[in-house]
């Protein structure tokens, strides 16, 4: 009765692997070719085992049925017989051979990243993404957009929980698109499933990756190496589009640059400052100063009343542009653009009874960061 | 995963043995507390070995049991990010070198001098020695949980550069207690491989030691390859952090990558120490309950020495996607898919050891057979991930957490906790009650499978390792991970019970406590005395 | 001494023996650990993985020039954090031939209001180009020193062997600023001339 | 000599009948079965490393 049981447990485990179909359960097909091969690989490899691992168990339970003790069998004294051994490892010789053959061929085909038609920067920071198309003006960082209050159950979830960005990376469908990645602090992995990418970007080396998508649409990933706190913070959007309608957007998104540059020169009013640094503040410093600004000593020091912060303005601006080396503190000069660095800047010194009064102006920042 | 040894333990009188020579005149053994703390006797020192285990067993699954709480629903309920690093980092780091690592060892102080016939471990008071470093070494590690800054929160891999520049300050105290345990491995190496080598007993030569020596004795080779690899990874993680030097940091001509290469040099040896002696323990009982010997003894020898010398050519599949040349993902794709044959050898031993036996279910035999089935669905798992195309869609997702889980939770723990099962008539002189270790098994089992299948889902749709938070379409597979998680959990306080009850009492058992079983420590009385095989046994070996 | 305490004897010898085997192979592991890092420096130059660069500098290898095809060598600058400085490079682009020697100019400038001490990293993509990719002069993990508001021009110069495999026609030479942490003042003097006389 | 690589050799493959392997362990000392395994153990890495450096070729 015993190894009855056990052949019903055994057996929904593998009628539950067999019924993965289902989207949700399984790895996604992906919409470039290296992912559909991947996906094909990682089908075949899954039966093979299956149908070895059904053999194998069959003979096993089949045994423990045939041969019960309380069934009164005489166990027979056999104990050697090199040529079934034999045979049972040259067996699995020739099945890992055939795995191999397919899977030396997909790798390879992912190993070639050369004539790109665009090329793209990934820079991987302390928990957000930042994209720069190489030989064109545009860059932007691309932060997570799930407001804090979601994820600590105030409010109720929304559709793409923890998946949604405020800028995503857009990249044309049909065009070969050369991924350079790196990162500013500690090791991250920039994955998105659907494109079969994932690549851990290591500080100070350069790591290459190619995509080449068939279909547009919005595909979305996140950061699968652990990287500190807000790790499971750092979502990545990619939205594929049209090659046309892709142009379009670079042309429009190059003069929004040059809109934001030319803001740097106007003079910003204090409440303008105040307010646009507020969400940059939000969305980037509270994961490790806290949204009041008490911060988390002796790790993160606390903003709200910091002697030192309200005196030097010059050593808070540097601390700001140029980071504290050997801390959790990055140069945000390769984040932010001056509007935000002053902005934040001026938010910090005024907020939860700093108010210093005094504020910073993007035409200040960016005379720095020129100079 | 045993006994405390019952105060009503026969102290005064050490049985006198075959050769009737009076027992050795020493001064009374000192009593109580002191009696433990200065034990030279391997029996003792492997019942302290296996307590030891059996807390930090606990202490680590409190930790699992946290990260499952917080996973059971998607938005941060119970902890913050920082936290729940600290507990997958610390769940890891316990379970790894505080659970499994010290209850094989006890396993092996305990039954190799009994299984080959010698009186005691080569260097006693070096095994003492070893021992003792453990508690000091994990009650450093775990109070670093209190320090300011927390605790480590790099996982149990603690890659550089977030476990050296933006480490916590407790770093230093992680890195000292895994040199303290790094320590008590090598000394319970070197001491194993001395006994073995030497003191077998007369006519007993090295093909005649049953399976689990002879797993034991590979182990320890490793240990002593691969601890030493780590002491070094760990002190290059000091001078990092404390003397300014740049062994992992790009910024001083560094390289973070080294770091991972020398760390999985160590680190995939590492998870075969913790599986080949789970491998000598199943090889030792399923021939006891098929009341048939082995099939294939020396190819078992064999294959085990194959695995050994194939897992330090495999570390850099932990690596596929940090960005290694082509040529280097191709070596160590083959060598990966290689290490398949010598553990299918093993697998297909068994299964055919147990062909045209007798069979009987008793409770070490179910753990065994559980262990065959489900470590064998780990090592499919093992072997999709070894396709490195593949592997670039399942690297750090819920998928490798699973397969890791199945290798070592109905791998390692349940070999444990059958050869506790086992042995426990020959520790305690009682048969364990039957009947709660039915229940202990199939809550476990029921429960392994329910925490684990499901996370291969969630990681093959796409859920990333090490995150304390999740989007909502893996929110069904964690709700059932986490139950079962905590099913397994409270399941093992059977486990403990019935430990304790099969110290103080339960059915007597006879020397030689199961019907199948003839290795040398079923020719001492149970509950075995303190001192045996004073004058060496003669060995005969058993007519093929 | 009767049989057992000869049994004895020879085993107390085994088990010095084999402790003192095991003690060399635990210290033998213990230095093949710290050995591991100039051979995995040394490995990673032969072979380039990882974009490590060769940086003594070298002579030219060929004279004739390859014009059969076109290789574009992408630079990238990228500064981090705790150093003040911002690195600027002549151009973003340059498509050679194989065997061409070049020269691009590096713009170092020190934002800040004190000297203080830096490098640039250097890592190149594909990994497999690295060992192709010879410099003649180059300023890669050397430790400058800046002034306040001091700007340093320093020419990079390399060519490309011909044995650049057929497939690659890209490479991308990416330089990261560091801070140098333990700097002694006294060194930097000397340092300075080093750096200039290289060109 | 040939004898001692085709037990090295089956000691790789994990695979062994009883009386040769008894006549292996009834030899003088473990020195030449020893240096035969570290010798073919090389072989093999360099074996598989030519392998895949010849593939991604």
């Amino acid at each position: 009765m015993r190894s009855l049981w056990r052949w019903i447990v055994s057996s929904s485990v593998f009628l539950s692997i067999t019924s993965v179909h289902a989207n949700g359960w399984n790895m996604p097909r992906g919409v470039t070719d290296v992912s559909g091969e991947i996906y094909g690989l990682h089908m075949t490899i899954f039966w093979i085992c299956v149908v070895i691992g059904a053999v194998v168990f069959g003979a096993m339970f089949y045994s423990l049925f045939r041969y019960r003790h309380s069934k009164g069998a005489k166990s027979a004294n056999f104990h050697e017989h090199t040529t079934v051994e034999i045979f049972w490892t040259t067996i699995p010789l020739l099945i890992l051979v055939g795995m191999a053959v397919p899977a030396t061929a997909t790798l390879t085909k992912m190993y070639d990243a050369s004539e790109a038609d665009l090329d793209v920067m990934i820079i991987g920071q302390q928990w957000r993404w930042r994209y720069e198309y190489l030989g064109e003006e545009v860059a932007f960082t691309s932060n997570m957009s799930t407001p804090r209050a979601q994820i600590s159950g105030e409010e109720g979830f929304g559709e793409h929980y923890l998946r949604e960005v405020d800028e995503p990376l857009v990249l044309p469908i049909n065009r070969k698109v050369r991924f350079l990645m790196t990162s500013d602090d500690v090791i991250h992995s920039w994955w998105v499933p659907e494109l079969a990418v994932k690549q851990d970007t290591i500080p100070g080396f350069i790591n290459e990756n190619w995509v080449n998508i068939n279909e547009p649409g919005i595909y979305r990933g996140q950061c699968a190496e652990l990287c500190g706190i807000d790790h499971a913070f750092m979502p990545i959007v990619v939205h594929a589009m049209e090659e046309a309608e892709f142009d379009a957007w670079m042309v429009e998104r190059k003069e929004a640059m040059k809109q934001e540059a030319l803001g740097v020169d106007r003079e910003w009013e204090m409440q303008e400052l105040m307010a646009r640094g507020e969400t940059v503040f939000e969305s980037i410093c509270a994961a490790c100063h806290q949204s009041e600004g008490q911060g988390a000593p002796p790790a993160f020091p606390a903003l709200a009343g910091n002697a030192r912060l309200i005196e030097d303005r010059e050593w808070h601006i540097q601390t700001v542009i140029n980071g504290v080396s050997g801390t959790a503190m990055p140069a945000f000069r390769n984040t932010l653009n001056p509007v935000e660095l002053a902005s934040v800047v001026t938010y910090t010194r005024n907020a939860w009874g700093n108010d210093t009064g005094d504020s910073v102006q993007p035409a200040d920042i960016a005379r720095r960061l020129a100079q | 995963m045993a006994p405390k040894l019952p105060p009503t333990y026969p102290l005064e009188h050490s049985a006198t043995t075959a050769a009737g020579s009076q027992a050795p005149t020493h001064h009374a053994p000192p009593r109580g507390l002191l009696r433990w703390l200065l034990t030279t006797n391997h029996k003792e020192i492997g019942s302290l070995y296996l307590i030891f285990s059996l807390i930090m067993f606990f202490i680590g699954g409190i930790f699992a049991l946290v990260i499952r709480a917080e996973l059971f629903q998607p938005g941060l309920q119970l902890v913050n990010p920082e936290f729940f690093n600290q507990m997958t980092t610390m769940h890891g780091l316990i379970m790894v070198f505080a659970a499994v690592m010290p209850a094989f060892t006890g396993l092996a102080n305990w039954m190799i001098p009994l299984q080959i016939g010698a009186p005691d471990m080569a260097l006693p008071r070096l095994n003492n020695f070893s021992f003792w470093l453990l508690p000091v070494a994990f009650t450093l590690l775990l109070s670093t949980l209190f320090m300011p800054g927390g605790g480590p929160n790099f996982g149990w891999t603690f890659y550089a550069p977030l476990s050296t520049t933006y480490a916590p300050p407790s770093t230093t105290f992680f890195i000292l207690a895994l040199h303290i345990a790094g320590i008590s491995s090598i000394l319970g190496a070197i001491n194993i491989i001395a006994t073995i080598l030497n003191m077998r007993a007369p006519g007993m030569r090295m093909m005649d030691m049953p399976l689990f020596v002879w797993t034991w004795l590979i182990t320890a080779f490793l240990l002593i390859a691969v601890m030493p690899v780590l002491a070094g990874v760990i002190t290059m993680m000091l001078m990092d952090i404390n003397f300014g030097t740049s062994f992992f940091s790009a910024a001083g001509g560094g390289d973070p990558v080294l770091f991972q290469h020398l760390f999985w040099f160590f680190g995939h040896p590492e998870v075969y120490i913790m599986i080949l002696p789970a491998f000598g323990i199943v090889s030792v009982i399923i021939p006891t309950f098929a009341r048939k010997p082995l099939f294939g003894y020396p190819s078992m020898v064999y294959a085990t020495a194959s695995i050994a010398l194939l897992s330090f050519m495999v570390w850099a599949h932990h690596m596929f996607v940090v960005g290694l040349p082509l040529a280097a993902e191709l070596f160590f794709m083959y060598s990966t898919m290689l290490i398949a044959v010598p553990t299918g050898v093993k697998i297909f031993n068994w299964i055919t050891t147990l062909f045209r036996g007798s069979i009987s279910f008793e409770s070490p035999m179910l753990f065994s057979l559980a262990f065959v089935v489900l470590f064998t669905i780990g090592g499919f798992s093992g072997l999709m991930l070894a396709i490195s195309p593949a592997d670039f869609q399942y690297h750090d997702t819920y998928f490798v957490v699973a397969h890791f889980h199945y290798v070592l939770v109905p791998g390692a723990v349940f070999a444990i906790m059958a050869a506790v099962y086992y042995w426990l008539p020959k520790w305690t002189g009682h048969y364990p009650n039957e009947r709660l270790a039915q229940w202990h098994f199939w809550l476990s089992v029921i429960g392994v499978n329910l925490t684990f299948f499901p996370m291969h889902f969630s990681g093959l749709a796409g859920m990333p390792r090490r995150i304390p938070d999740y989007a909502l379409q893996f929110a069904d597979f964690n709700m059932l991970s986490s139950l079962g998680a905590f099913l397994f959990g409270f399941s093992q306080l059977l486990f403990v019970l019935g430990v304790v009850l099969c110290v103080r009492g339960g059915k007597k058992a006879p020397a030689q406590a199961w019907e199948g079983a003839w290795d040398l420590e079923w020719t001492v009385p149970s509950p075995a005395p303190l001192h045996t095989f004073e004058t060496p046994p003669v060995f005969k070996r058993p007519t093929p | 001494m009767n049989n057992q305490q000869q049994e004895i004897f020879e085993q107390s010898v085994g088990i010095r023996r084999t402790v003192g085997r095991s003690i060399a192979a635990l210290v033998g592991m213990f230095a093949f650990a710290f050995a591991l890092v100039p051979l995995y420096d040394a490995f990673c130059r032969l072979t380039g993985i990882n974009g490590k660069v060769d940086t003594t500098a070298q002579a030219f290898v060929h004279e004739s020039v390859d014009e059969s095809r076109y290789v574009t060598v992408q630079f990238i600058t990228r500064g981090s954090a705790g150093l003040p400085w911002k690195m600027d490079v002549e151009t973003q682009q340059v498509r050679v031939h194989p065997g061409q020697p070049t020269e691009v100019d590096f713009t170092f400038s020190n934002q800040s209001d004190q000297s203080n001490w830096g490098r640039a990293v250097p890592s190149v993509s594909p990994s497999e180009a690295s060992p192709h990719l010879r410099k003649m002069s180059c300023f890669c993990f050397a430790e400058q020193q800046l002034q306040a508001g001091e700007k340093l021009t320093i020419p990079l110069v390399f060519q490309l062997t011909h044995e650049l495999p057929e497939e690659i026609s890209t490479i991308t030479l990416v330089y990261t600023l560091y801070p140098v942490k333990n700097r002694v003042s006294q060194l930097s003097s000397q340092q300075t001339q080093h750096a200039g006389g290289t060109i | 000599m040939w004898g001692l690589i085709k037990s090295v050799l089956a000691a790789f493959l994990g695979v062994q009948k009883e009386e040769q392997r008894r006549k292996d362990f009834s030899a003088s000392s473990p020195w030449g079965f020893i240096i035969t395994a570290v010798i073919l153990a090389i072989i093999f890495v360099v074996g598989l490393a030519g392998l895949a450096i010849w593939v991604a070729r």
